[in-house]
């Protein structure tokens, strides 16, 4: 029998039909939860691969200090022209020169990874974070205490070449 | 065996004093050139075809004849320096026979209109530079050197300088520097010596053996000269035996006398139960002649050419088969490392390269592509520099590794695993 | 030095025929052809020296390859040396000196503008061979106050050992020990402190001589290069000024074969200094002694911290105003040094002379008794660029020009009193005798590029801020006569005037300021990336 | 400061006249100078060389640190140089070598507690009398482990004698 018109649209029989699929599917995210899709943020965070462009690190040597030698090939590669270095003498006669600041200005840098690509000593790399929210607008100018020393990079940052087997060549 | 002409009375102690060495017609020579016209000398040493005993084997005649008609004081330097590898005939002429080198530099200097001369002799032979100024103190005493000469109205000055320890100053242009008091730094030629040399003016130089051979060409004219040795390179020739003889030492022999008798015959064959395996010619800087072709070669200009060799110096040295060829190589890379005075880049950073070579070859920690750089290195060191000294660091090399390929590879293929030689990345302390 | 005689020898380079004068090298005749040749030790201001043997050609004739900067070109030469084997000669002598080359680009001043990564660019093998270990020399090692060396970069091209014993003839730099482990260097920590060391760090083609001055302070490439004229003394040097929107960083020589050759002294390498902001006259400083109420510059009461949004256009028009009421003539004195250009002189001349009808200035010139003693190189005792040049222009305009010292006793009647002040302060040994004068005077208005600080303390000065000589542009006349003119390049400091706007000023004509350099600047393209001027 | 002594400013005033160009004289006033320093040659003797013939330091030090006869440090009263080129490697001129300086105790380029030196030298010129060694100014050829070490002992029992 037809079934009229009328009728489906009094009671929201199309509602229903569509309510069906959720309902199920809840039912069966709730007796199941290992097989869910979506993952319950912030509690858990999906993984992403090692070279993942996220948040920019600068590299540091064995003894702390920072792997740049302020050659500014990243300023130069950059194509938001974002990175903002000035280079001065280092005590030390066999380091010669270092960055005294090294800022990017993180509201205009597209993550594109040419300053990763640039670094002939590989003192920069784009880490895994991607979550780097924050109040007031001057913030998002990241300088070294923010790019080589914050607390989230305590672990070391993994990548293809990780740092200890540099370290261990004693470089 | 052996015809002793310049080295006749070499044998005699007193051939050192002048009167020892007048006794056995010592100075009729220069009686007799002084009568002639320089020219006339000039071309008696032209057609004796006199080359030259350093090493290049130059005509001297002809070098003496690119002299530029200008009114420069010209200039006659006698090359004793000696420095070749294997080479000692220059040290025992100037022991034993001083005044024969005086003589034939007076002769020669009158040929080519010189007022002045110098003796440079190699900084670590100090006897025979106090036997040579003794020489010449006696010949400044008895009329031989200074004004009017023998009353000849020709007069001249000669003088002794000692170089410091460098092989380069052994190139003509180095001693010239060295001379000035400069580093010992071969000049940029054109302009030859012979237009530009000491000082800027028209300059000679010429081998110890070289200038005592124009005293026998004057004796014996040009063809008494010319009766020894063969039609291109006539004339005899001191070579200096060394290296696994019984009898090192120096023989003088006429050109185009075979090699085989020289080391079988002259010197006494190899120790016993040892084979030949190779011998070095002229000097360190020729091109090294495996067994077969040492046996068959004559002993002159050509036909050492024509086996890829060449005379040089005429030091012949014996290697049997007891030494290994790598370490050899690497003793001469050492040397010419050492020597190389640093100049031009090809050599300087060449023989570097070459010596590091030769040294991981030796270790065992090269691989087989080391090998052909080895060669690629030399060759493309060779034919582009201000002197002869990348060619002489790269003819051992290229003829070495040539003809005793299989000796090299199997000190690299000894070592299978390609090793990583992380050699550049250590911290080092700068500054 | 460039062949005007008649014998010119005609030969053909790489196919190309050219005709050169007598005796030139093969190497002169690759540049005369706008060949591209491989060399480090040739140096067109220096001898001979044949030691890097890149430069090799092949010479139609002659079996052996020939280093160019030593053959001389003879009739019908033909010479080339794009041929497989010089090709591969080159590329391996690129090789022999990088051999031992230490890896220190990014640490190194001279990245961008040095010869082994520009010729091994156009002329390099990019398969390096080397695998053994490089030899290790001394590195920052401070020659004087002026350079660092680094021997490990060294490549031993001797170009700096020859300057120092044929141009700047101080025998400083030498070559000690052999081979590959020769460096260069001084003798037993001698400094090399002559007047024109600087110049060893422009030819050296890699960055082993490197200046102190511009250590770390900026890369290469982010600068551009104008071209302009030394103000520190009578030679005129043409150099290049390296500058971008931080301001200028550096002075080089640019080679110019009738005035410098090739060289600058080393004095002229700070000219840079007083065109950036730090030693500029920025705002104006009205005299403290005039009553603030008539000085209508400075809209709030106090008058030092006026802004400086247009206070110089209106300290001009008080000018105006003041001179308007004085009819004598005699009552104005104009204080010149030879620090200007000619047009500056005869704009704000014919201004002066037409309104108040002034026919005399007093010239400010301190070397009187070094004036025309010389180091027969370039240093030259008249320390003002453009002396001849305002002599000129005062004869033209029949001004008498009156010697500084004269002041002594007219700066007491002067009323007004207008100063062209010197932009090279230490040259200027006089300059607290003629505080002296500024005193007397009734009131002075100080025109200057360059901050005078001890004018502050003199209550009748008011100090005008100018362009500095690089935005004013215009001819200099240097010792013997030459004219050069100088490029304008874009302001550095908002609302300056030039002579030109003073003087539409001072007839009352109404003038539009310049935008600043830094803000309209468009920026049409990534001007960071590889920029080819 | 370096003094020269009277002697050798009485040789170079001679040597200095005796050729061309002033400049020639400074390899034989060097080699004078070495005898005066114990057998080295120090910068301050550069320097005082330098003002007294009047020629520019560079120049000098230049020549000093090419030629190998000139000594950069001390070598002591004997400077034992023993031939390592081709022919005398061939003949055992790398263990006389050893055996010397393990016999006497000299490390390397240091000066031994009997003021001797040794070190490895190029060609000297004597191939055919190897294996072979030059003693300051003296070469003793044809030299095996046992003649060597004989040679050496004779060297420094006369120094103590004289």
């Amino acid at each position: 029998m037809k079934v009229n018109r009328n009728i489906k649209t009094y009671f929201l029989l199309s509602t229903f039909s569509g309510m069906k699929f959720t309902f199920f599917k809840m039912l069966k995210n709730l007796f199941n939860k290992k097989k869910m899709i979506t993952l319950n943020y912030p509690e858990e965070k999906y993984k992403y691969s090692s070279r993942f462009k996220g948040t920019h690190v600068l590299t540091v040597k064995k003894d702390g200090s920072l792997r740049c030698t302020a050659c500014m090939l990243c300023a130069t590669n950059c194509p938001a022209q974002c990175i903002k270095i000035t280079a001065d003498e280092h005590k030390d006669s066999s380091v010669e020169k270092y960055p005294i600041s090294y800022e990017i200005d993180i509201l205009r840098c597209v993550y594109c990874g040419f300053c990763e690509e640039a670094c002939p000593v590989d003192a920069i790399r784009m880490g895994p974070e991607w979550q780097t929210p924050d109040k007031n607008g001057s913030k998002f100018n990241y300088d070294i205490r923010y790019l080589a020393y914050r607390p989230q990079l305590k672990g070391g940052v993994e990548s293809s070449l990780d740092d200890k087997e540099r370290h261990s060549w004693g470089i | 065996m052996e015809v002793k002409i310049l080295t006749q009375h070499y044998d005699k102690p007193e051939y050192k004093s002048l009167d020892g060495y007048k006794k056995y017609d010592g100075y009729n020579q220069l009686k007799k050139a002084l009568t002639l016209k320089p020219d006339e000398i000039t071309e008696m040493v032209k057609q004796a075809g006199l080359r030259g005993r350093g090493g290049a084997g130059f005509p001297a005649g002809v070098k003496w004849s690119f002299l530029p008609k200008n009114n420069k004081t010209r200039y006659l330097i006698c090359n004793a320096d000696e420095g070749e590898p294997g080479t000692f005939k220059d040290r025992e002429m100037m022991d034993k026979a001083p005044h024969q080198l005086i003589e034939g530099m007076i002769i020669s200097a009158f040929a080519i209109g010189s007022p002045k001369s110098y003796i440079y002799i190699r900084g670590e032979y100090f006897e025979s530079k106090k036997i040579v100024e003794q020489a010449i103190k006696e010949a400044y005493e008895n009329n031989l050197l200074g004004d009017n000469i023998l009353k000849s109205g020709f007069s001249h000055h000669m003088d002794i300088y000692s170089g410091a320890g460098a092989y380069i100053c052994g190139e003509e242009t180095g001693l010239i520097s060295s001379l000035e008091g400069k580093k010992g730094q071969p000049k940029l030629k054109p302009p030859f010596p012979a237009v530009e040399g000491y000082l800027a003016n028209p300059t000679i130089v010429n081998n110890v053996e070289t200038l005592a051979s124009v005293t026998v060409i004057i004796r014996d004219g040009v063809d008494g000269y010319r009766k020894h040795g063969t039609e291109k390179s006539p004339g005899t020739k001191l070579f200096s035996v060394s290296g696994n003889v019984v009898k090192p030492g120096n023989y003088e022999v006429p050109l185009g006398y075979p090699l085989k008798d020289i080391i079988f015959n002259l010197c006494g064959g190899l120790k016993e139960g040892r084979k030949l395996k190779a011998v070095i010619p002229g000097g360190s800087s020729a091109p090294v002649l495996n067994a077969e072709e040492a046996m068959s070669v004559n002993m002159d200009y050509e036909d050492l050419a024509s086996k890829g060799s060449m005379l040089g110096s005429g030091a012949i040295i014996v290697i049997d088969d007891s030494n290994s060829m790598v370490e050899l190589l690497k003793v001469l890379m050492n040397f010419y490392h050492h020597e190389s005075c640093g100049q031009c880049t090809p050599c300087r950073e060449g023989t570097g390269w070459l010596l590091k070579l030769s040294n991981s070859i030796l270790s065992g920690s090269a691989n087989l592509n080391d090998v052909a750089l080895l060669e690629k290195v030399a060759s493309h060191m060779k034919g582009k520099t201000i002197c002869a000294l990348s060619d002489a660091a790269a003819f051992p090399v290229l003829s070495f590794v040539s003809k005793f390929k299989e000796e090299f590879t199997s000190y690299a293929t000894s070592n299978v695993a390609l090793k990583f030689q992380a050699t550049n990345v250590q911290s080092y302390k700068r500054g | 030095m460039s062949g005007k005689n008649e014998d010119l020898i005609s030969c053909s380079v790489n196919g190309k025929t050219i005709s050169v004068p007598k005796n030139t090298s093969a190497i002169k005749a690759f540049k005369i052809a706008e060949q591209d040749i491989a060399h480090y030790c040739y140096h067109p201001g220096l001898s001979v020296a044949g030691c890097c043997r890149l430069c090799m050609i092949e010479i139609e004739g002659n079996p052996r390859t020939q280093i160019a900067c030593n053959t001389m070109v003879t009739e019908g030469m033909k010479i080339n040396n794009q041929s497989k084997q010089i090709k591969e000669d080159v590329q391996w002598g690129l090789d022999f000196h990088l051999l031992n080359h230490p890896l220190d680009c990014p640490i190194c001043d001279q990245a961008g503008e040095c010869g082994l990564q520009d010729q091994y660019m156009k002329f390099g093998q990019y398969k390096p061979d080397m695998n053994q270990k490089k030899v290790k020399k001394a590195k920052v090692v401070s020659l004087g106050e002026k350079i660092v060396l680094d021997s490990e970069r060294c490549i031993l091209c001797s170009r700096c050992v020859r300057f120092t014993d044929e141009v700047s003839k101080t025998h400083e730099l030498g070559i000690f020990n052999r081979g590959d482990k020769s460096e260069v260097g001084t003798f037993n920590g001698k400094e090399l402190n002559n007047d024109y060391a600087l110049n060893t760090v422009d030819i050296c083609p890699v960055g082993a001589l490197t200046s102190k001055d511009f250590r770390f302070k900026q890369r290469v490439w982010y600068l551009k290069k104008a071209e302009a004229i030394c103000t520190g003394c009578s030679t005129g040097c043409s150099i290049y000024l390296d500058y971008n929107e931080e301001g200028f960083f550096r002075v080089r020589p640019k080679p110019n074969e009738d005035n410098n050759s090739y060289w600058m002294c080393d004095e002229g390498r700070d000219l840079y200094q007083h065109l950036n902001k730090e030693k500029r006259l920025v705002k104006v400083y009205p005299s403290k002694k005039v009553s603030t109420s008539n000085f209508a510059v400075s809209s709030s009461s106090s008058s030092s911290s006026s802004s400086s949004s247009s206070s110089s256009k209106k300290a001009i028009k008080y000018l105006k105003s003041e001179l308007e009421n004085i009819k004598d003539s005699t009552k104005i004195g104009v204080l010149v040094t030879g620090q200007y250009s000619v047009e500056d002189y005869k704009e704000f001349f014919s201004v002066l002379k037409e309104k108040n009808s002034i026919n005399q200035i007093y010239h400010w010139f301190d070397q009187k008794n070094s004036k025309n003693d010389f180091d027969d190189l370039l240093i030259r005792g008249d320390k003002n660029p453009n002396t001849k040049g305002l002599l000129e222009v005062a004869k033209d305009m029949s001004l008498k020009v009156i010697d500084s010292s004269e002041l002594k006793n007219t700066a007491s009647n002067l009323e007004i009193l207008i100063v062209l002040g010197p932009e090279y302060k230490k040259f200027f040994s006089t300059i607290d005798e003629k505080l002296e004068y500024f005193k007397q005077a009734l009131q002075v208005f100080y025109f200057s590029s360059v901050k005078l600080d001890s004018l502050d303390s003199i209550s009748n000065v008011t100090q005008i801020p100018l362009q500095s000589l690089v935005e004013r542009g215009g001819t200099y006349i240097n010792y013997k006569g030459l004219k050069q003119k100088l490029s304008i390049l874009p302001q550095v400091i908002p609302k300056i005037l030039s002579f030109s706007q003073i003087a539409k000023v001072l007839n009352g004509e109404k003038i539009q300021l310049e935008p600043l350099f830094l803000k309209t600047q468009p920026v049409k393209d990534n001007q960071f990336s590889f920029q080819k001027n | 400061m370096f003094t020269i002594s009277e002697k050798t400013k009485k040789f170079i005033t001679k040597e200095v006249s005796r050729y061309e160009t002033k400049r020639s004289a400074i390899i034989p006033c060097l080699f004078e100078l070495q005898k005066d320093n114990q057998g080295w040659i120090s910068n301050d003797c550069i320097e005082s060389l330098s003002q007294f013939m009047d020629i520019p330091s560079k120049d000098i030090n230049e020549v000093f640190h090419f030629y190998t006869m000139f000594n950069k440090k001390s070598v002591g009263d004997f400077h034992i140089q023993v031939c390592c080129n081709i022919s005398c490697h061939m003949n055992g001129g790398l263990d006389l070598f050893k055996v010397l300086s393990d016999e006497f105790k000299i490390e390397k380029n240091g000066v031994s507690k009997d003021s001797l030196a040794i070190s490895k030298v190029e060609c000297l010129g004597s191939c055919g009398t190897a294996p072979m060694m030059q003693v300051n100014e003296k070469y003793y050829e044809n030299l095996t482990k046992d003649k060597a070490i004989q040679v050496i002992k004779d060297l420094i029992a006369s120094k103590k004698t004289n």
